[in-house]
């Protein structure tokens, strides 16, 4: 199907099927239940997941195929998000053209760093990108974000938002009672959400997420295409030998430019998105921090592989979002049904884990993936799929045809 | 005039004259050797030939063009393939991707966006692919991780990759080092086979004494940096020079 | 179906919300709400979002213990602390117009992004009514501007710049805290009478939004008094060492040296001038002298002995004498074993305006929450007589001077009470050019 | 021209510390080709270790005195140094106020133990492992440790202060003949100064002049020829480790007077020391001592008002526009060595 073989197929059908009953699958718990605290399945978050996904897919193009580790692809998120905010600012509240702005911009600017960085390669080209994305973060913070200054493009610190001056000159400057109006795609406002009840369970439909949810679909399939392509062939010949590649009549520099370019397209969409879904762009979207981060996601979930990258955004967005906010009121609610001495036993053994020392627990967890699973989360969910497989069939006798991939070879 | 004309080529690294004025003619559809002592500039020459080294002073010609100031790959989409000592292919690649590659520079040139096709669909690619693997016998292997190979197998799927691509001049830098005589006696044959089937002009750098009079039509010998003789396999066995140049060498 | 702009979650704990869609089964419901978050069972939800990580998480931590003893005094336990004090009686202490407080925590990890996903969080998941706390203007400005587009309230915590009641006031954000230029014209008649009117004064300004609006308004308070301005010099905001701007300090003819910077960038940068020995020197014939002209308890506690004698001005202090001071330091300090810093003062102020504006509203809707604290004439909590003016949200009261202490007899005894500058010298109006711009907007029930 | 000299003086002191930071990420990346993102957290532990020491020093025993009253009116508890009974309050607060340089005594021992738990338990494993894997161990590393100093010590700057007699402005500019005041610059830090070069050089005598410092620099140009000598080159390794956490210890523990320690102050340099090493070179000591330096002092220079009123905020992105022309100029930085890391 759209030009997928099977096995793709079935994979961009389950993470569509995952994609549209999100709102279902990430509310487990009923409401007013104690592990409500859990749930993940409100719009701001959900919206998260899938535009931190896309960030991680585009990074997984460049990083996973070609081994090019970019430490300063925070910059394009970031202006991305600028790109998009000045388009509501400047054109009116409709998503598509701010979307595609910020990935033009982005794309725009992939290009320059790309090309002056991928002269060099290894830390070398991780420093250099570095280097770029602190420059424009240093600068989106002070000198292009001096409100009294006539180049005050980002904002500075408070970060570029909307105001009711705004000239939007093809929208409305402020709705009839007088706010700032919201960012739509053809009247769908990406504030809008639905409520559905069932018993005690509440599911949020959110019209933003399903934007997002959309694009991050489309993402995700141009991204299987990409891989199975020739161009991803190329692009895995650059990761594996460029020695080869070079004497194999093929010129390393403009695939990479290539990748680096979608990398950072899709990074300026993610970061457009963002904007979308909150039409405010602060700089330190583009500081190292958040470069970082996109570089953990990815390795977490398992660099290289489709789905991988998409598990870890989710998983660090997760634990920002979840664990930050469990406090002791939470966790004493929890363990209510302990007697008193116990229960504040527990409180204060899960205490230093959750809340305030919500990144303790993301800091043990990146150590007991990458020492425990070399592969990400990806290769964790292989495992427990292999201990699924093996107890449901027992041993058939070997069957070489359908499992010939062998193990990760250590060759080095 | 052959289809490689090397003229007056010198280099040096610093103090070091790896290469004075060396002149080589290959002829078109031969298989010719290149030999000589550790550090007669063997390597250099090679690196030379294939755009990784440009050289101070002379020019190098292939089919009546220049090849100084081309990088690798421009060489190598004008028709000249290369062999590495240590094979060098794509590990975490399977063994059909790896000869894929090569198919597509062949057909795309140095660089061209099929973002939005299938490697898979690609049929005639395909198909090309598994009549190179069928050719250097490691059809059965096509969907093995590269790396996972034996050393000789390494070296088998290069050539095949290198044959893929049809080309006019194939360059081997010492093909059997560090094979057991068996195994080189299989290179051999294979090398011996793909000449007769497809007439490709070969340059064979070599230690080996046995490979070299078992393929070669001609012979350089090259010592010092400089061609000390150039003959057929019958003349240069008894060459009194090369026996002291090699001499030296032994001793 | 129906529609919503912004998820209410609050409601739905009662699971009594119940209604039918056009032609879809009964389970699919969709509730009618006069505004965002409207609490419809026995409790209603406050959001306080302070940084729990990063540079500011201790201060953030102060934050959430007076939030907290906030919302235990308008449930009626504990000792009831100000509101014993407070001059509005709507609060009885037995809740909020029949409800139980309750409240959820994020974090805003002093990142305006991380603060407003954080504030999203609790408004479209956890149901929150209003946003409390942060520590940093641009957070405060981004989240007043989000809570403004949910149509909930944001009553800010420590923010000093002049903008977020300035050129980005909202009409759903209230500040409590005082301001940059509030600073600088209370600071200055206390400096001009302490160093003399003939001073040249040398900025190093934290290069942010926050950093400029202060160096603006203590260069014209300080230049209106007579003094001079010999040189502003900006520093980055992530610069840990200060050296090579202190370096040029004592050569430049300056004899004053004001550092406009907050938190960490205090802490280093005035602790790093002490070592340049500035404060042993003489120049132009007068003792060479240092002033911060923000200052926080728990961050001075970071500089050390580096504070003493130096000059700042506060929104509170704990040390004040007058009664609601007191009854607020006794309930905090016996809760948590020490005195409240003015970041965490100002949470818990913000709080029982808030409950008790809803209180005297009789409704939790924010448009007659906004009301009732627009034009707001109370005292009791702490800083004296306290108008909420009605034009800009910015609370008028007295601003303290203060300065550190030379010889402290404990760990919190760091700074002493110079002046208590009163409100009118602090006064401006809402159209002073250094606030001028930006429009609160119209109120927005969200729903 | 003072000022000049003045942000000579400042950019070497800077330099210091990045040169500091940097040789032991250098002595880690090229013996052991790991990319540790921990090293940081090692600065910051160093300072932590100065703190420690400081609070060892000063414990106290609790008296109650009537006569005064704490903040809620209460009798004041009265806390005394044992020191100070031990050895008399003038020895007593001489040996608290001399904490930090003492502090040393803490640091070498803590730093190089850690430094080895953390090769042998941890790092030795990833050896073989992308680079990628090293990097999210090590970072995942970082932020445990610095969230354990958080749980412990909060997360506010802790005031740690140099000794009295070190703790002004030396007038320097006096004894080169300029007026008073025109060149004044802070005792300590001209003492770090001092102490890096003390440090660097007894780096550099160590892998100079002692075998072992020589077969580790041969296993650093060639590690596999080394191991076919039939050396253990990874037990040697592993010391050097524990050295190179013991030079960011140490880095770290006489940098808390100048920046009070918190648990995020190791974050903060992470990223400079990193773009320091690569502008260096990779696997070049002198390299990154060298860059080290000359990063400090470019930035020092650019922190100049005369420059930054031509270059606005110049002083914050100087460092990167540096890193940025040097790696394009020269491809492996100042003093790079070929095939590290450039894959």
């Amino acid at each position: 199907m759209l030009g997928l073989n099977r096995q793709d197929t079935a994979l961009l059908i389950i993470v569509a099927v995952l994609t549209l009953l999100a709102p279902f699958i990430l509310n487990p718990f009923p409401e007013g239940s104690g592990l409500a605290t859990l749930n993940a399945g409100y719009p701001d978050l959900m919206q998260r997941f899938v535009i931190y996904g896309i960030f991680a897919i585009g990074f997984n193009i460049l990083f996973g195929l070609t081994g090019y580790l970019s430490f300063g692809h925070a910059a394009f998120l970031g202006v991305g998000s600028y790109a998009a905010v000045w388009m509501f600012k400047l054109i009116g509240m409709q998503v598509i053209p701010a979307v595609l702005f910020s990935m033009a911009i982005s794309a725009i600017l992939a290009l320059g760093i790309g090309y002056v960085s991928l002269r060099r390669s290894g830390i070398y080209f991780s420093i250099l990108t570095l280097a770029f994305a602190q420059m424009c973060y240093n600068l989106a913070y002070s000198v292009l974000g001096n409100p009294n200054s006539r180049f005050n493009l980002t904002n500075g610190e408070t970060g570029l938002q909307l105001t009711l001056d705004d000239p939007r000159i093809l929208g409305v400057q402020r709705t009839p009672d007088g706010g700032i109006p919201v960012p739509n795609f053809f009247g769908i406002e990406m504030r809008d959400s639905y409520d559905l009840h069932l018993g005690d369970w509440v599911f949020t439909f959110s019209g933003g997420y399903y934007f997002a949810a959309a694009v991050m679909l489309i993402a995700f399939y141009i991204a299987i295409r990409i891989f199975r392509s020739p161009f991803g062939l190329m692009l895995r010949g650059v990761k594996s030998n460029q020695t080869r590649l070079y004497y194999t009549g093929i010129n390393a520099r403009p695939y990479t430019l290539a990748a680096f370019v979608i990398s950072g397209t899709y990074a300026g969409l993610a970061g457009g998105l963002l904007a979308c879904m909150d039409p405010l762009a602060g700089a330190e979207r583009m500081q190292w921090t958040a470069s970082g981060e996109v570089v953990l996601m990815t390795i977490l979930g398992g660099a290289g592989t489709l789905i991988g990258p998409v598990l870890g955004a989710g998983f660090i967005k997760y634990f920002e979002n979840i664990f930050s906010k469990i406090n002791d009121n939470v966790l004493h609610g929890w363990f209510a049904f302990l007697p008193d001495g116990l229960e504040d036993f527990m409180v204060t053994l899960v205490h230093p884990f959750v809340g305030k020392g919500w990144h303790l627990t993301l800091g043990i967890l990146f150590m007991l993936v990458v020492i425990f699973l070399p592969g990400g989360l990806v290769e964790g969910g292989q495992r427990i799929l292999g201990l699924f497989r093996r107890r449901k069939a027992p041993p058939p006798g070997p069957d070489p045809e359908h499992h010939p991939k062998p193990t990760p070879h250590v060759a080095e | 005039m052959g289809i490689l004309e090397v003229k007056n080529v010198s280099k040096s690294f610093g103090g070091l004259k790896a290469l004075r004025d060396v002149n080589l003619s290959v002829a078109e559809h031969s298989v010719h050797a290149i030999i000589g002592p550790n550090g007669a500039g063997k390597s250099t020459l090679l690196n030379v030939l294939v755009g990784k080294l440009v050289p101070d002073t002379g020019s190098v010609m292939f089919d009546g063009q220049s090849l100084l100031g081309r990088k690798p790959y421009e060489i190598n989409q004008m028709g000249i393939s290369r062999v590495f000592q240590t094979p060098e292919i794509f590990g975490d690649l399977t063994v059909i991707e790896n000869v894929m590659i090569p198919c597509f520079a062949k057909r795309d040139g140095v660089f061209r966006m099929h973002a939005f096709e299938t490697v898979e669909n690609e049929a005639e690619i395909v198909a090309q692919a598994e009549a190179a693997l069928a050719d250097v016998g490691m059809l059965e292997r096509r969907d093995m991780h590269a790396a996972a190979l034996s050393r000789g197998d390494k070296r088998r799927l290069e050539l095949a990759m290198c044959l893929v691509q049809e080309p006019r001049l194939l360059l081997l830098d010492e093909p059997t080092a560090g094979m057991a005589r068996a195994d080189t006696n299989r290179t051999i044959e294979l090398l011996r086979q793909i000449h007769a089937k497809r007439d490709i002009t070969m340059v064979i750098i070599e230690h080996d004494m046995h490979v070299v009079f078992s393929l070669a039509q001609r012979i350089t010998v090259l010592a010092q940096g400089a061609p000390l003789v150039e003959d057929t396999p019958e003349n240069i066995k008894g060459h009194p020079k090369v026996r002291e140049a090699y001499l030296g060498e032994a001793a | 179906m129906s529609n919503s702009k912004f998820t209410r979650r609050g409601v739905l704990r009662t699971g009594a919300a119940t209604g039918a869609g056009l032609a879809l089964p009964t389970i699919f419901t969709s509730s009618a709400a006069a505004f965002t978050n409207e609490p419809k069972g026995p409790n209603v939800v406050f959001g306080f979002n302070v940084p729990q990580t990063g540079p500011y998480a201790e201060e953030g931590l102060d934050e959430l213990r007076a939030q907290q003893l906030a919302v235990e005094h308008i449930n009626g336990e504990g000792d009831g602390g100000a509101l014993n004090t407070f001059s509005s009686k709507a609060l009885q202490g037995n809740g909020l117009l029949g409800k139980k407080v309750t409240y959820v925590t994020g974090d805003t990890q002093t990142k305006s992004d991380a603060a407003r996903a954080s504030a999203k969080s609790m408004i479209e998941k956890d149901g929150a009514i209003m946003i409390n706390g942060g520590s940093s203007s641009g957070v405060a400005v981004a989240v007043q501007a989000l809570c403004q587009e949910a149509g909930v309230i944001f009553m800010a915590g420590l923010t000093h710049a002049n903008d977020t009641t300035g050129k980005d006031k909202r009409r759903h954000g209230f500040r409590h805290f005082f301001n940059a230029y509030m600073s600088g014209a209370a600071l200055a008649p206390v400096l001009a009478k302490a160093y003399g009117t003939d001073r040249r004064a040398y900025h190093l300004t934290a290069d942010y939004n926050w950093g400029w609006t202060q160096e603006a308004s203590i260069k014209a308070a300080t230049e209106a008094l007579g003094w001079e301005t010999v040189a502003t010099v900006r520093t980055p905001l992530t610069a840990t060492d200060f050296s090579s701007y202190l370096a040029p300090v004592l050569n430049s003819g300056a004899d004053v040296l004001v550092l406009n910077h907050y938190g960490g960038n205090m802490v280093n940068s005035l602790t790093q001038a002490v070592q340049f020995g500035m404060r042993d020197k003489i120049v132009n014939g007068k003792q060479f002298e240092i002033v911060v002209p923000l200052y926080s308890e728990l961050m001075a506690e970071g500089a050390g002995s580096a504070v003493q004698g130096v000059y700042g001005s506060m929104n509170w202090n704990w040390q004040l004498s007058d009664e609601g001071t007191k009854a607020f330091v006794k309930s905090f300090g016996e809760k948590y074993g020490r005195p409240p810093s003015n970041s965490a003062q100002t949470c818990y102020a913000q709080v029982i305006l808030y409950a008790d504006a809803v209180a005297r509203a009789g409704s939790f809707h924010p448009c007659a929450v906004i009301e009732a604290l627009e034009g707001f004439e109370f005292d009791g909590l702490g800083n004296g007589p306290t108008l909420y003016r009605a034009d800009d949200h910015q609370c008028f009261k007295d601003v303290l001077v203060v300065k550190g202490k030379e010889n402290p007899k404990n760990q919190y005894d760091i700074l002493e009470i110079v002046e208590k500058t009163p409100v009118e010298q602090v006064w401006y109006e809402p159209d002073h050019p250094m606030f001028a711009g930006g429009e609160l907007g119209p109120c927005n029930p969200g729903e | 021209m003072d000022a000049i000299i003045l942000q000579t003086l400042n950019g070497l002191d800077k330099g210091s510390a990045y040169a500091l930071i940097a040789l032991g990420l250098t002595i880690i990346f090229g013996t052991l080709g790991v990319v540790n993102f921990a090293h940081g957290a090692l600065f910051m532990l160093g300072a932590f270790c100065a703190v420690v020491f400081n609070r060892l020093l000063s414990l106290s025993y609790i008296t109650i005195d009537p006569t005064q009253t704490d903040f809620l009116g209460n009798p004041l508890k009265v806390e005394t140094p044992y020191v100070i009974g031990w050895f008399g309050p003038e020895a007593g607060q001489a040996i608290i106020d001399w904490s930090v340089p003492l502090s040393i005594l803490l640091v070498i021992p803590v730093m190089g133990l850690l430094g080895l738990a953390m090769e042998r338990g941890l790092i030795r494993y990833f050896y073989r492992r992308p680079h990628a894997d090293q990097i999210l161990v090590t970072f995942g590393l970082a932020i445990v440790l610095q969230e354990i100093v958080k749980y412990f010590f909060g997360a506010n700057p802790i005031p740690t202060p140099a000794p009295p007699a070190m703790a002004g402005g030396a007038d320097v500019g006096m004894l080169l003949g300029f007026p008073e005041n025109a060149i004044v610059y802070p005792v300590w830090r001209l003492f770090y100064t001092f102490f890096a070069a003390v440090v660097i050089a007894a780096v550099f005598g160590f892998l100079q002049f002692t075998t072992f410092g020589m077969v580790v620099r041969a296993g650093m140009a060639d590690r596999e020829t080394v191991q076919l000598l039939g050396i253990d080159i990874n037990r040697r390794f592993a010391v050097m480790f524990a050295i190179a956490a013991i030079v960011a210890g140490l880095a770290g523990a006489m940098y808390a007077p100048i920046n009070s320690p918190n648990y995020h102050m190791g974050m903060d340099f992470l990223v400079l020391s990193f773009v320091v090493v690569v502008v260096g070179g990779m696997g070049s000591l002198p390299g990154a001592v060298a860059a080290g330096f000359l990063l400090g002092i470019l930035e020092a220079y650019a922190s100049l008002d005369a420059v930054k009123q031509i270059l606005p905020s110049i002083d914050q992105i100087i460092i990167y526009i540096v890193a940025i022309v040097i790696l394009l100029t020269r491809p492996r930085g100042l003093m790079g060595r070929k095939g590290v890391m450039e894959e």
